[in-house]
């Protein structure tokens, strides 16, 4: 074991040295100070792995040969390894990054980084107060000395106010100090943690001044100017290091220092953290500057620490594994990012769309926000979980509501910024280059980020039973998405059939039925996918993603699993989103629901966790504590995903613009994961002890008004799949309120609902989608009379939209005949009267689907169109074959379903007489009604054929057209506008309040922080004046009133 | 006035320099002029740290003829408290270490605008 | 009952009902013209009308669908004779209502209405579009007062199957629904005057407006079969009203009085209101026939 | 029709015009912009050349449509002339007197004549008086969808002659050059009682059979179709409406 004290004696001792060789040369000094940092970050290193795979304990460091209070001492414990490891591999790889810059400034620039990664070691380390300060001081010094490595005015005047709010900080810092002194004769923190410093006046004010001092260090919202100068002003690459480094430093003094304060700061702590968490994302928001942007976020992440610092209470055992999750990966993902910022010299978020021109920083930067925000497999993602789930068992729910604010308010600007990345405009004259010590180590950053985000689910007994395999295979694909479409497709396809194939045994009722609509729906959606030419780079490995996410749902034993699975699935079909033409606005408006839909789920997962023995999935059926609350929390998430009214404003454009392929997959497909979400809620809340009919009749209404605002908006779209997408809302509408009935017919409705909502669904929306790839549009008034052109898709689309109207003798009608039956049986008449008229309402859209696309006048420009590719029908007339069976042979399905329903609905409302269906007050029969109207229908056929076999065959404009000719078709085709009438009556019911709402909170969060960020005028003084008003607030709130 | 011994004068005259900083610090638009109230504010915190090491009737804890040698060496009952006089020291140190920075910014800010004030410096905001 | 007895059954009703359908559509025609103080069409009119049309000579084919929407019109025409009982108590005229309840019928009576608009807007004559676009508005606002009106007969009877709800009116007139249930009873017989499409609800076809709307292309033996299914619909639609709400029939006789009476109460208000625009139509379904149905609904669930 | 009837003088002077309006203008024929060719861009990029004016009909030629063997034809023939649905255009001045032919006092609806909104589902066509050349080609058209068989009954001296507009540019003088008639009925105007008598002739003419005038047409196509194009300067329909 090579004693921590090397550290220090190390990197004096090549300062020094460097000073005196300094005629060796810039890069020899380099070198050597690159030398010195690996021997520091081997040092730390060894400490760790010996705490960690040792049984090594903790052990003081005397310097002096005295023991204290005479002399200093450090400590190297566990979490010291641990932070000065984080900090010397930070300071290591932004030794790297930075080694030309700083060897532009001469050696000297290498003297003072070695000093700085130094002083942090020992403000780590250090177990004297006085010594804190003074390193404390050093390491202000240095990053001032730093800064300047940034050319230009900023860089000077963010040192200047960074210097001068840190001399004051630590001016403070020293009062106290000597104040505890004066006090208690000691310097040392042991014995300061001993004594009763607290109990004497004199003694309460120095704590105050010394804890004081260690909070502003942590940047406390607002009194924080200083620093955001800093991360904005300095160099991209010191600006991470200090980001990554000085915080995980100031972390760990503000936990150190805590200790001499006992338990009684932990409070104000937590409200400083969340004040400044809070405060910090919110003026995110608002930043339109790709590196101020990152430092709210840096500040953002320093308030969670000290928020989760404050909360160690709640946390008990599990503190050190939440602040590693979190700590680890702000550092690397936050430092990554920085470095990344110094790389693409883009300074709007908008201009980052140049990053997509190299593929691989996309990535990069995908990896680095989706770790930020808490994605899984990331770190945080597990640090996150723990903590919330923590909260929650100890009743610390404002704290969940205030951390999962917080994040939510990261994840606008964050998405916003990776939107931009993504899809902004990109014309832009200006390119970036990457040089090989520049991007090595983000590389490395990332590779760790997914390395310990394995390892740190492995570490709990919870992580360890998560299904990585499909995640493996989603980086396989990433790995190979150089190959042509075809091969890539074929793997995807054949990868989930294998996979299909070895989980299909394991599996049973509900989680059997879901699997297959995933799997068998994917599998189906993604042979359309042979239809591309090209690369089509990047969309396997996200749609695998969502696939991955979607099939973990269903294996998930656990709620761990589950909520993994739920966010897995998430970002693969924002990835999917996104790739649209138009995409921007839609997936962002989509993620954004989706985090806030997750982080319900998860407070709602948190709740139902209070006083339960085990983690798996049961406990939804046994909440013990506010079930009301924990089961509205987790329907509030489900319903994000199904798109309910209200929070259904993202689908129309995330559905509608999406690609072709893409739409049946996050419609036909996706959809269905909210609505499996809520059918576990509702098996749970059908065998709670509590009554929560109340919860479920306001579901109920939920769903009867999402269908009517969803048919009606349908209605009068324009866009063909904007308007699928309105009836998307619809059809889940349905399915909601069908479970929310509670009756086993309810049940049966909803599953029938779900089926058909799957097949017809992805059979409208991959023939529409093909139909649009062939002619070049989406608004249906641009085509027309396609019938001729490509009568495949006709006939798709026109048993499609039988069947979603429920006209018997397709399968629509066996769930609007169980509609029926189920809503007279329950009593739920009005919901039940708004959903049939929805019903008629449906009418409109699909009339106006098929006529202006495939009926009326076929334009001039699409003369030419061939019928929709092969590799479409394929898939769609597979489905239209199942659509077929259901329809003839209905029993065949809902008979099953109908028992597996018993096991949750024990009443047996429905009897099975063959292929008749009876209940309490109706019949019915499926393969009857078929046969009868087949054979009418052909008899009738065949005698008007032959009655009309000499008919003279003409065309478009051989109609009778008041004794004139049409000019043109676009202006014979009834399409645009088409239901004016119906408008002028129902206009009321179309007015967007939800979009309006929406559009009023997000203005009201970016005026609100686009007010307060006004707080940050730029003048130094301002700063200082802060910082000062910031310590007698907080004075007089603190111990103002005990003196 | 026996309660105003020479400990509390010093005592008195920290804090009065120390809030005279602080004073200067937030008031000043000049940047020398902050630079010189932190100067003060840290002189201010220096005497703070000798007064509260200091015991009446006690001399400087430089062990030379001055003091009174007793017993086995142990000079503790005559000299004041020895470690804020190290401190202080250090104190001084770092001061003048942040001093000389400060100084050497002042001078980087006076050469990118020509100006002192410091409210010119405030491209970084929002 | 064998099938084929069965089926010869209701082949024969289908012909009286198809026949009784083109007398009472002349008989109808005839009352309005005496209102206006006319003499009228001879009561043999729609068969000669019929048999002209069968006889035209030239056929004109738009593409497959053009053919596909009479038939779906007829098939929708004949599933609605087919799925209601013609005769109550009566095994033989009971034809297969045994498939399916009112739910059937009330989502059957669109079979034939997608299919005509499918089939004529293949025709491509924006006429057609838009008689179809206003008669699915219209449609729509008609699912309000039928849905409430069928709910709260539901929720009297506890039955949706057409013979239980007769059986249950069976005993003489005080029995009937619009007796035993006046609100519902009204609802749907406002609901009546939209279904069967007379004036002031006869948007759709809009004579003068957009010349007949969506069968403007259709002629010869296509519009042969669309007046066929037309006279049926126009009787079935009167058989579903007598089911619900006028104890049904038990003998021919009664079928024939009855749907002869429902249909001349909304011929007879036809001729006495002017047409109405479609957002007028359909906000009328808002007000008054929508507070009745919610009335009708509300009595029964409290 | 019994051209001896016309007058010499009037025989020369519509010789005369007819050619003024033949020989002159006929060099200059106007097409409106409209249906000028035009390209469009197709989807995939390629371009279609689109003519207006034949691309979107059928063109065809109409055959004639042979009658029914015997009794069969005769029983149609029967319902035929029992439902004569007329097609609601009103060409020209005599419009006004078609009318009162529904109203009370003569009641065409007796005799199973009913007016159609739509060519398609007419079987007679009234020529109501003059016709100018814009409505004849509005009228060749509807005419020409009518399914056959199909019967036109000119009404009023202006359909035979020019009547009182004999002279003038812009309308016809002979309906039975562009048209085939199969019922005049003279006066100027005819009153409904009039237009009653003609429909009985007309239904006579069609239970002896006479009723093939759509055959007519179809046989002399081309002859018609020269005297209508020559007549009309802005032709942009297909040859033949279906």
């Amino acid at each position: 074991m090579v004693s921590p004290i090397y550290i220090v004696a190390a990197a004096l001792g090549v300062g020094f040295a460097i000073g005196v060789l300094g005629k060796l040369g810039k890069n020899f000094s380099g070198i050597l100070t690159l030398l010195t940092l690996g021997f520091m970050t081997y040092v730390s290193s060894e400490w760790l792995y010996a705490f960690y795979f040792g049984d090594q304990v903790s052990t003081y460091v005397f310097t002096a040969g005295y023991k204290p209070p005479i002399s200093i001492n450090l400590l190297m414990g566990p979490q010291e390894a641990f932070m000065s490891t984080l900090i010397n591999v930070i300071g290591l790889l932004g030794g790297i990054y930075l080694f030309f810059n700083f060897g532009r400034k001469g050696r000297n620039a290498f003297v003072v980084y070695l000093v700085f990664i130094m002083s942090l070691n020992v403000v780590i380390m250090t177990r004297d107060l006085f010594n804190l300060f003074v390193f404390l001081e050093i390491s202000s010094i240095a990053t001032a000395g730093l800064i300047l490595i940034e050319k230009g005015n900023r860089a000077v005047g963010a040192g200047f106010k960074y210097i001068i709010a840190t001399s004051i900080i630590s001016s403070i810092l020293l009062i106290g100090t000597i104040f505890a002194y004066f006090y208690t004769g000691s310097l040392n923190i042991d014995d300061l943690v001993k004594s009763d410093l607290t109990t004497t006046t004199g003694g309460l004010i120095a704590v105050f001044l010394i804890l004081i001092a260690a909070i502003l260090e942590m940047k406390p919202f607002p009194a924080n100017g200083w620093g955001l100068d800093v991360y904005e002003g300095s160099h991209q690459g010191f600006s991470a290091v200090v980001s990554a480094a000085t915080a995980t430093a100031s972390y760990f003094m503000l936990y150190k220092l805590l200790d001499i304060a006992g338990n009684s700061w932990d409070h104000y702590i937590a409200v400083i953290g969340a004040v400044t968490f809070i405060g910090a994302n919110l003026l995110g928001v608002k930043q339109k500057f790709a590196r101020r942007l990152l430092a709210y976020s840096s500040i953002g992440q320093l308030g969670l620490l000290m928020l989760i610092l404050g909360l160690r209470t709640y946390l008990g055992d599990n503190l050190n594994y939440v602040v590693f999750g979190i700590l680890l990966t702000n550092l690397l993902a936050k430092t990554g990012f920085f470095w990344l910022v110094g790389i693409v010299k883009a300074k709007t978020l908008k201009e980052w769309a140049i990053i997509r021109r190299k593929p691989f920083f996309l990535f990069l930067m995908g990896t680095f926000v989706f770790a930020l925000i808490g994605f899984p497999p990331f770190p945080s993602f597990f640090a996150k979980w723990t903590f919330v789930m923590d909260l929650a068992a100890n009743g610390g729910f404002v704290w969940i509501a205030v951390i999962l604010t917080g994040s939510f308010l990261e994840a606008i600007y964050y998405f916003r910024w990776f939107g931009y990345a993504v899809k902004a405009d990109d014309n832009y004259n200006f390119s970036f280059n990457v040089r090989w010590h520049k991007i090595t180590p983000i590389i490395l950053l990332t590779a760790l980020l997914y390395i310990i985000g394995y390892l740190t689910a492995q570490h709990t007994e919870l992580g360890r039973m998560i299904n990585f395999i499909p995640l493996f295979f989603v980086l396989i694909l990433f790995a190979l998405d150089f190959l042509p479409v075809f091969i890539k497709n074929t793997i995807a396809i054949i990868g989930m059939g294998i996979y299909f194939y070895f989980i299909y045994p394991s599996l049973s009722d509900l989680k059997l039925l879901f699997e297959v609509i995933f799997m068998i729906g994917g599998i189906l959606t993604l042979i359309a996918g042979y239809a591309y030419k090209g690369k089509r780079s990047g969309f396997y490995p996200v749609a695998i993603l969502m696939y991955a996410g979607l099939t973990g749902l269903i294996e998930a034993n656990t709620t761990l699993q589950f909520f993994f699975g739920w966010e897995l699935m998430t970002a693969g079909s924002y990835f999917l989103i996104i790739r649209g033409k138009r995409s921007m606005p839609h997936a962002l408006s989509y993620m954004l629901f989706s985090v806030a839909g997750a982080y319900a789920i998860l407070a709602g997962i948190s709740i139902a966790n209070i006083g339960q023995l085990t983690t798996s999935l049961s406990i939804f059926n046994n909440i013990q504590y506010f079930p009301q609350w924990a089961y509205g929390l987790l329907l509030f998430g489900f319903l994000t995903k199904t798109a309910s009214v209200g929070i259904h404003i993202w689908l129309p454009g995330a559905h509608g613009e999406a690609e072709s392929d893409v739409s049946p997959m996050v419609s036909a497909i996706l959809l269905k994961a909210g609505v499996y979400g809520v059918i576990l809620a509702l098996i749970g809340m059908s065998k709670s002890q509590y009554d929560l009919s109340s919860l479920t009749y306001i579901l109920g209404w939920v769903g009867a008004l999402t269908v009517l605002f969803g048919n009606i908006s349908a209605v009068f779209q324009e866009d063909a799949k904007r308007l699928l997408a309105y009836s998307s809302i619809g059809q889940l509408g349905y399915i909601v309120f069908a479970f929310a009935i509670m009756t086993q017919l309810g049940w049966l409705t909803g599953f029938t609902y779900v089926i058909n909502h799957f097949m017809y669904k992805a059979v409208l929306f991959l023939t529409i989608g093909a139909v649009v790839l062939r002619v070049g549009t989406h608004n249906m008034y641009e085509m027309g009379g396609l019938i001729k052109r490509m009568p495949l898709a006709f006939v798709a689309v026109l048993i499609g939209i039988t069947s979603l109207s429920g006209v018997p003798p397709l399968s629509g009608f066996t769930g609007k005949w169980l509609f029926y039956n189920a809503v007279i049986e329950k009593g739920w008449y009005f919901q039940g009267v708004i959903v049939f008229l929805s019903g008629g309402v449906a009418f409109l859209y699909l009339f106006r689907l098929i006529q202006t696309i495939f009926l009326g006048q076929l334009k001039d420009n699409h003369r030419n169109v061939k019928e929709i590719s092969i590799w479409f029908l394929i898939p769609i007339y597979t489905l239209l074959a199942g659509l077929m069976v259901f329809s003839a042979r209905p029993q065949w399905v809902l008979q099953p379903l109908g028992d597996m329903i018993a096991n949750y609905m024990p009443q047996n409302s429905i009897r099975w007489d063959g292929a008749y269906a009876y209940t309490a007050i109706g019949h019915w029969t499926g393969s009857g009604v078929m046969m009868t109207i087949g054979s009418v229908f052909l008899i009738v056929f065949l005698i008007l054929k032959l009655s009309t076999r000499k008919a003279h065959k003409i065309k478009q404009f051989d109609i009778v057209y008041s004794g004139e000719r049409p000019d043109r078709p676009d202006t014979t085709h009834v399409a645009y506008n088409m239901y004016a009438g119906f408008y002028k009556a129902v206009w009321p019911l179309t007015v967007p309040l939800a979009e309006r709402f929406w559009n009023w909170m997000t203005e009201l969060v970016h005026e609100a922080a686009g007010f307060t960020r006004r707080i940050y005028s730029g003048n130094g003084q301002a700063y200082m004046l802060h910082i000062v008003l910031y310590i007698i607030v907080l004075f007089f709130i603190t111990i103002g009133s005990s003196i | 006035m026996e309660y105003l011994n020479l400990g509390k004068i010093s005592l008195l005259i920290g804090f009065i320099l120390i809030i005279i900083g602080f004073w200067g610090i937030l008031s000043q638009k000049n940047i020398i002029k902050i630079i010189v109230s932190f100067t003060i504010l840290d002189t201010g915190i220096n005497i703070l740290i000798v007064s509260l090491g200091y015991i009446k009737g006690r001399t400087a804890p430089i062990i030379d003829a001055s003091v009174p040698q007793l017993a086995d060496h142990n000079v503790l009952n005559s000299i004041v408290d020895p470690v804020p006089q190290a401190l202080v020291l250090t104190a001084i140190v770092i001061g003048f270490g942040v001093t000389a920075l400060l100084l050497a910014y002042a001078m980087k800010l006076f050469k990118a605008k020509r100006t002192l004030e410091i409210n010119q410096f405030n491209d970084l905001k929002w | 009952m064998n099938i084929y007895v069965k089926l010869a059954y209701t082949l024969l009703g289908f012909f009286l009902v198809l026949n009784w359908g083109l007398l009472m559509s002349a008989t109808l025609r005839k009352i309005v013209a005496r209102v206006a103080g006319r003499h009228g069409i001879p009561f043999y009119q729609p068969w000669i009308d019929l048999l002209k049309n069968i006889g035209v000579r030239t056929t004109l084919s738009h593409g497959f669908m053009f053919y596909l929407g009479p038939v779906f019109r007829f098939t929708g025409a004949v599933g609605m004779f087919l799925f209601m009982p013609a005769l109550f108590g009566s095994d033989m005229w009971s034809n297969f209502s045994f498939e399916g309840d009112i739910v059937l019928i009330l989502y059957f009576q669109l079979f034939g209405m997608l299919g005509m608009a499918i089939g004529a807007g293949e025709g491509g004559h924006p006429h057609s579009a838009i008689g179809i676009a206003r008669g699915l508005a219209q449609h729509a606002a008609i699912e309000i007062p039928m849905t409430l009106g069928i709910i709260s007969l539901a929720i009297q009877y506890h039955t949706l199957s057409f013979t239980d709800i007769v059986a249950a009116q069976q005993g003489g007139i005080a029995n009937w629904t619009i007796f035993t249930n006046p609100i519902a009873g009204v609802t749907l017989l406002l609901a009546a005057l939209g279904a069967m499409g007379h004036s002031p609800f006869n948007l759709v076809k809009a004579p003068n407006e957009i010349p007949i709307g969506p069968p403007t292309e259709y002629h010869g033996t296509y519009l042969g079969v669309l007046m066929s299914s037309g006279v049926v619909l126009h009787v079935m639609e009167a058989a579903l009203f007598m089911n619900l709400l006028f104890g049904g029939a038990t003998n021919w006789v009664e079928f024939i009085i009855k749907t002869f009476l429902i249909n001349f109460y909304s011929v007879f208000v036809g001729v006495v209101f002017p047409r109405f625009k479609i957002e007028q139509s359909v906000v009328w379904f808002f007000k008054v026939p929508m507070a009745l149905g919610i009335l009708a609904i509300l009595i029964y669930s409290f | 029709m019994s051209e001896l009837d016309i007058n010499d003088k009037v025989k020369e002077m519509l010789e005369k015009s007819a050619e003024n309006a033949g020989s002159k203008n006929s060099e200059k024929t106007f097409v409106h912009p409209e249906d000028e060719e035009r390209e469009v861009i197709a989807p995939d990029g390629s371009i279609i050349k689109v003519n207006p004016i034949y691309d979107y009909f059928s063109g065809k030629k109409p055959t004639e449509e042979k009658p029914s063997n015997g009794v069969v034809e005769k029983f149609l023939n029967w319902a035929r002339s029992e439902s004569i649905w007329v097609l609601g255009f009103g060409t020209g001045c005599g419009s006004i007197e078609i009318p009162p032919l529904m109203t009370p006092r003569f009641d065409a609806f007796r005799f199973g004549i009913q007016m159609r909104p739509t060519p398609r589902q007419s079987n007679a066509f009234i020529i109501s008086g003059y016709l100018s050349v814009k409505t004849l080609k509005r009228v060749i058209r509807s005419y020409e969808q009518m399914p056959s068989p199909k019967y036109v009954l000119a009404l009023g001296s202006c359909t035979i002659n020019g009547g009182m507009y004999y002279d003038s540019y812009s309308t016809i003088n002979r309906l039975d050059k562009y048209l085939p008639v199969d019922v005049y009925i003279a006066g100027c105007m005819p009153r409904p009682e009039a237009l009653l008598a003609g429909f009985m002739k007309l239904k006579e003419l069609i239970k002896e059979g006479k009723g093939e005038k759509a055959n007519e047409y179809a046989r002399n196509f081309d002859e018609y179709k020269a005297n209508q194009k020559k007549i009309i300067k802005d032709w942009n329909m297909p040859d033949y409406n279906w």
